[in-house]
């Protein structure tokens, strides 16, 4: 799991993690790249992130990808990531197509539900926490 | 004493309390008044590990994590 | 779509087709890297494709991806690709995460099922048909 | 006349012949012994357009391929 200041080089992830699996006979890489939209006037997306539960959400999955002869792979910026560059990248390796298929499916679905990461809009230079696009975690009420 | 963190969009300092259960914080915290907006949707970690469970007991130096709802990506 | 003789050059593609959509405001690209995996003794991979049925194959799948705000691109080899090396990869880029990733799925798995692509084994230089693994396209048996 | 083609793996020299319909077609294929284990796995395009009706009239010049199982990426 790797976190960055700022926004992702995704090319170099992107490349540096094909070519840390190169010879691991995988046959099935699949990133999924998330790229901050131009939308409702931002100017950039922010990002808080608790990093201590994040890596123990991720290396969960790192298990659940294992039992399935996967592997998963993560960054994700912290701070201020700009319109039309990357905040978020994650990927998966299987030797077998429909598994990464599935995989990098519910990897990214758990992770928008569950990573504890909180996004903010930033408007002339306001932060602004993305209430209405922001999800419970699971489990969220104990203490209502 | 049990520390308790609000992480995230809170942005409430952080508070010492003595409890000995996880119920016994959840009754504390529904005191504040600044927090009555948040605690229905955010969930609770316990030293760094999520919990379900109000009847956990807790012990000095324990850490709890308020956590309120995510958006990551 | 673009077709290459030998291995595919995965991190210009994927770096490309990233700058070709950087101000489409898409907010999510999903590529699927295919690579040659080491088994059965095989040296390589080897593929004949019939361009003129997979140009209008992937120009149906285009229109698809249309219709949901999406677009897809592909890249695939003729001829031998060696192991470790990668012979395929598509990608989807949508605004909706959800699209993406549904889209992705059902276009490598309709890719799998239908696109005119023959596969041969190289072993000791003899380049051998692998039947086995090989799909009938929808509506085989037409001439039975 | 009528072209017809093999891809990939069939490894057959193309054929010409005189043709009204795909069913006529069919039934001169199936007297080629080198073709009776591939048609029935084989799917066919007509002028590079996959096709599912044998009842389809032909016209001088049209190309007929046939396409065996396939396995890309």
């Amino acid at each position: 799991m790797e976190l960055y200041h700022g926004a992702l080089d995704t090319k170099e992830i992107f490349g540096r993690w094909l070519d840390e699996e190169s010879q691991s006979n995988y046959g099935a890489y699949i990133p999924f790249v998330g790229t901050i939209r131009a939308e409702d006037g931002i100017e950039a997306l922010s990002f808080d992130i608790y990093e201590p539960i994040l890596q123990q959400w991720f290396d969960d999955w790192q298990e659940k990808a294992q039992a399935l002869g996967a592997k998963v792979k993560m960054a994700h910026a912290i701070g201020d990531v700009p319109v039309h560059s990357s905040s978020y990248i994650s990927a998966v390796f299987s030797s077998k197509r429909k598994v990464a298929l599935v995989l990098i499916e519910t990897f990214v679905e758990d992770f928008k539900a569950n990573a504890p990461i909180w996004k903010y809009d930033v408007k002339e230079g306001q932060r602004i926490y993305a209430e209405e696009r922001s999800t419970p975690m699971t489990g969220a009420g104990l203490f209502q | 004493m049990i520390k308790i963190e609000f992480l995230g969009p809170i942005g409430k300092a952080p508070l010492e309390m003595e409890a000995k259960t996880l119920a016994e914080v959840a009754t504390k915290l529904k005191e504040e008044h600044d927090l009555s907006q948040w605690l229905d949707k955010c969930a609770v970690a316990l030293n760094d590990t999520m919990v379900n469970d109000l009847t956990l007991s807790l012990k000095d130096g324990d850490k709890i994590s308020i956590l309120p709802p995510v958006c990551g990506g």
